[in-house]
């Protein structure tokens, strides 16, 4: 039981955080949240940066190209660059998180060359295919299908909740290619082309008011049966592997951001008097304290997916049940800070407050997730 | 690749597993069950067992004949003795070592004025208190709300025991935190075998979604606590002692829930679990002072 | 829409109190929780001279011996009891609350002049066997036997959560009848004689370490058939018109107990400095709020039963639910006042702390009470 | 028999009716989702409207052109404004009724400086701010979380509301109590209607469960209004504004949760009942006066 870095791991924190401080002042301005192509742009340029000093794909194996780091240095690498506040993983969320390791894991050789490098140097942006308006907590449900005509799936259906749709150059897709099995046996896992006919991207404005999600609807779009990833109805196999690696570190550098916020909120509260009050005070402490816990647990969750070999825990669901609540309260405090100022969207937390309403949603919704706990954990029986 | 591990050793689980054997074998159910019944004094027999385990002694010196190991073997140790229940002064014991004769070895039982009030649990059974010369003062019975844990209340102030507050809260807090891991298993368990509306309760979504956040609560607290005894970092400890007492009060209420009815009967050791969680609760830090302690590292971080 | 009392409720209570002011002077002291024949000699004692003021059975219809008041005159009479700090109903409990309101309901002529007036007299108790070890939440899958034998039934099991057992002259008991029908449809209400031969008592021992419950062991015990209320096999219909008049205004005298309590914590807090700390005074001012609304709601819930002519309205779930809760948090709120002291078994609301843990449990569990306020108010679908 | 009789009276069942029939036929869905996509200026034919069927001029004697009805009657009217959203100070336009010409017939758009930090609601569409005598101050413009309810900064300290406070969060209570009730209805609407896994998400005990303490909070909240609305009792007043934020917040963050995903959009109406409720809670009366004030009141009470 130890906290302490070995030499290597010092080490490579003072690389990352030398690099950090001459590469960052260097960065062009951050585009605004509206301009997509600018940000693609910044984010890609951010990546390509990455990938000339050999940081990306840190956690993708060796021979997916990339850099075989331990998960330690991998969480190192996600608190230095949220610390020094580097450009967040944005457009390249799904290439490097979700569709680039379900095909270093799934792919052929063949698919592996095709997709990753782009990936890794930063010139290609993947996005997200799987909820559907009607498939939402249940998955499993979807009902976009594709029908096979010669070498390529027919695919027909709509999708939503999609990052970037604007923007990306392929989409990792969720397909029903048996409607008449079992729901998680007729799926399979395919990569579309975004400018292929037929596909139509519409904004989804989000109770914050931004266009940070799309729908997709997909009119007999074409996609070669050379795009599939896995085989024909493994789909939910192969993506059950994406999966499992988002729940792993996904909100290291937000737990890191959230401290800071803590310690902003702080800041704000003995700027106005509000410090003084001890049920404030005392909220804030608490917060302190478990979003502490919050940072150790990620380091627990890490060190045993180490121990395993890289393959994420079961602690993903735990983390994210007391993360997102305490994000929320976390929000719901900034608010007591500002008091009636906290009506105000351009005050510093009040996006952040609004955003935060989808953390016990997104991604497995709280339910779901003690589901999850109690059945998989725990061993609670399903119900009738 | 050598990596940081916060996971515990090979060592450190052979250590949590021997004791974990020690203390079923010694200090199992029946027990538990017996001492409830037969009053509340403290085995010399176990607290001498105890001490040739090790379990005062473990982090002194092997020079001053302890067993040298730190304080991330302590709260595994401790976590354990929450498990089961074990009663008596074990944190004020353990942190007598070295200091009171015969506490490293079991052969005294030390207690500590670690209560608000002048109250101070186990004083008929106490050969010392910690901090004060010679033997115990005199102190007046109070009933207490833990069966198994006597309590006395003495006049005047007691020493400064500044010193030993914080191993004493991070102890606590493993005792908490066992407590809290022990209430998850026992839900569990009777929510798969009590079946009512003809299905086992915890086929329930409401008694499912209640021991999910039994075990969230226990594995925050539990992780708080281990790095709180790896880093003996002042706010970690009142973070640990904060989350711990909230998991063991917290899941004993949602334990005994579980339970419905059956729960509510002494014959079930949940209300021994919820109430020796509150006793710990007042012990060495309480939640009000954690969170003070908090926002004041808090503001120092923010400065 | 008022609050304000009719001339003829104010000169009813009164009256009422001018008759507490003189008669609770001329009671006997309290016997000790543990005397069960003092506590009988004690409760009876006290229903008798509530029969000879005229105020036995307020509640109870006229032509059952009752005083046909409103539910108005009821609250008013449970207000004012509690206030004066008269004897808890007790031992007469399940006799003017349950079986008394049942059989006054349900059974005939013979039945109401055998079993009514020693209620309302205070001659005889009456104890209640409804749970049982494997039936608790689920009552109505109780397995309590009764077979037919000439003119009795044979009983044959065991009932748990039985208070007053120990010095009860009757029992309401449910019993399954038909072991063939679907469960709610074999069940039947007797009222068993607690002498009869095969009855033997043990009492229960709670976490408060009080024996207020008692467990009952039925061996054979012969039940004369004319001892049953209803039709055969109709007893969960039977129970359920007592079930419902529980849940009317069971917690009156509790709420105004309960701001009596928050009073008395005030200014035990004032006595040991706590109220200086706003945490603590805070949360004592909106439990201040909740208690005020939670009285309020009575009112609410009695007037509507007023206006439907006596029939206890859905309200009771919805009371019982924000009600359970408010106690425990006002019982740890009084911990939060005394510190340290809590420990201590003697201080003055450890034990109510204690008893408090069974509200989210006793008479249908909080789960259970959301069911019924989704289900049947709400009109969710039952789940599969 | 005469009896006290809490429940509204025919005529209050009546009113309550009458103005849910206004309000469903003059802003329903449609008009409330064109007035959010068209901008938060208020309609003043819908003012007037309100004005004409005597929202302002409730309490007003009638010999002063008033209706000559009482508080009770006016939480009731309230609610059903809370629970259609209806944008614009309702509650200052209907305080200012008598004393601000115009306001009481709908013809004046009356604000006030009901919220802290120099906030108020609605001053582009003002032609008075309550107690503050002529034309509205300038303000600054502030971007507003709530899209229906803009608002300004204006320098300088407001005018005494002391005599309107009560009322002012009285009536702020009933509208939150509106929005509580009706986000519990689309809760469940919702939760019946959406499948998931084979059947309706209402069907899910979890779902259940949080939709009933939905309703648990908007008819505590509901009742306390009514209450407070009868006594006019300030530490009534205070219980019934902090239970209905409560439960106005609680409930569009519950029924944001019923919703999932779909909950997060735009299109959605839960955001509006989240994003006005929390604006309301700021408004007269804070949660943390309200408890000090109830403390007080407690203390008072136990003297």
């Amino acid at each position: 039981m130890d906290l302490t870095y070995t030499e290597e791991e010092q080490e490579f924190r003072a690389r990352l955080r030398a690099w950090l401080a001459t590469t960052l002042p260097e960065l062009p301005p951050r585009p605004s949240p509206d301009d997509w192509p600018g940000r693609r742009a910044h984010d890609l340029g951010w990546q390509r940066r990455l990938y000339e000093a050999g940081y990306a794909g840190l956690h993708w194996p060796l021979d997916a190209g990339g850099r075989g780091a331990t998960p330690t240095q991998h969480l190192i690498f996600l608190e230095e660059t949220e610390r020094a506040g580097a450009p967040y993983v944005g457009a390249n969320f799904v290439g490097l998180l979700h569709a680039g390791p379900t095909i270093a894991a799934e792919g052929t050789a063949g698919q592996r060359a095709r997709w990753l490098p782009p990936v890794l140097r930063g010139e290609e942006v993947w996005c997200q295919g799987f909820s559907e308006p009607d498939a939402g907590s249940d998955l499993a449900s979807l009902r976009t299908r594709a029908e096979r005509d010669g070498d390529a799936y027919v695919v027909t259906g709509s999708k939503i909740w999609t990052s970037h749709a604007e923007v990306a150059d392929w989409c990792e897709l969720l397909v029903r290619t048996d409607a008449r099995a079992p729901k998680h046996r007729g799926i399979s896992w395919l990569a579309m082309p975004m400018d292929a006919p037929g596909v139509t991207v519409r904004p989804l404005r989000t109770l914050a008011g931004s266009t940070e999600f799309a729908q997709m609807f997909l009119d007999e779009v074409r996609v070669p049966v050379s795009h599939r990833v896995g085989a024909e109805n493994d789909g939910w196999r192969v993506t059950m592997v994406t999966l499992s690696f988002e729940r792993g570190t996904a909100f290291v550098g937000e737990v890191v951001a959230c401290r800071r916020t803590l310690g902003e909120l702080a800041r704000a509260a003995r700027a106005n008097g509000r410090w003084d009050d001890p049920v404030l005070r005392r909220r804030l402490g608490r917060l302190w304290g478990e979003f502490g816990a919050l940072w150790r647990l990620t380091q627990w969750n890490v060190s045993e997916s180490q121990r395993s070999g890289g393959i994420p825990g079961t602690g993903g669901s735990v983390f994210k049940l007391a993360y997102s609540h305490a994000r929320q309260e976390l929000y719901d405090t900034a608010a007591e800070v500002l008091g009636a100022r906290s009506l105000g969207l351009d005050e510093e937390w009040t996006l952040d407050r609004l955003s935060s309403l989808s953390y016990t949603i997104a991604a497995g919704t709280s339910q779901i997730q003690r589901n999850i706990v109690a059945e998989r954990i725990l061993g609670l029986p399903k119900g009738r | 690749m050598r990596a940081v591990d916060f996971q515990p050793t090979e060592d450190q689980r052979a250590l949590r597993a021997g004791v974990r054997d020690l203390l079923e074998g010694r200090y199992g159910r029946e027990v538990l069950r017996a001492d409830l019944d037969g009053g509340a004094g403290i085995d010399r027999a176990v607290w001498r067992e105890l001490g040739r385990a090790g379990f005062f002694a473990l982090r002194l010196a092997e020079a001053g004949g302890g067993v040298g190991l730190g304080l991330p073997e302590a709260a595994l140790v401790f976590e354990e003795a929450g498990r089961v229940l074990l009663p008596g002064p074990l944190v004020a014991t353990h942190l007598a070592a070295g200091t009171v004769p015969g506490a490293a070895e079991g052969e005294a039982v030390v207690t500590a004025l670690d209560l608000g009030d002048g109250l101070v649990t186990h004083l008929d059974d106490a050969d010392a208190v910690l901090g004060l010369p010679g033997t115990p003062p005199r102190g007046e019975p109070v009933r207490s709300a833990d069966p198994m844990t006597p309590l006395h209340r003495v006049a005047g102030c007691g020493p400064d025991l500044s010193a030993y507050r914080e191993t004493g809260a991070l102890l606590t807090a493993a005792l908490q935190t066992g407590s809290a891991l022990r209430t998850v298993e026992l839900a569990v368990r009777y929510a798969g075998e009590r079946e009512q509306f003809g299905q086992p309760v915890g086929a329930f979504q409401a008694v499912k979604h209640l021991c999910a956040g039994m075990l969230v609560r226990a594995e925050v607290a539990r992780t708080a606590v281990y790095a709180a005894a790896v880093t003996a970092d002042g706010a970690e400890i009142a973070a640990a002692k904060l989350l711990a007492d909230g998991a063991a009060v917290g899941n004993a209420r949602d334990c005994l829930q579980v339970h419905g009815g059956m729960g509510f009967t002494w014959e079930s050791d949940v209300h021994l679990h919820l109430k020796r969680a509150w006793l710990r609760a007042e012990q060495w830090r309480t939640a009000a002072e954690a969170e003070e302690l908090l926002a004041a590292d808090l503001m120092g971080s923010a400065r």
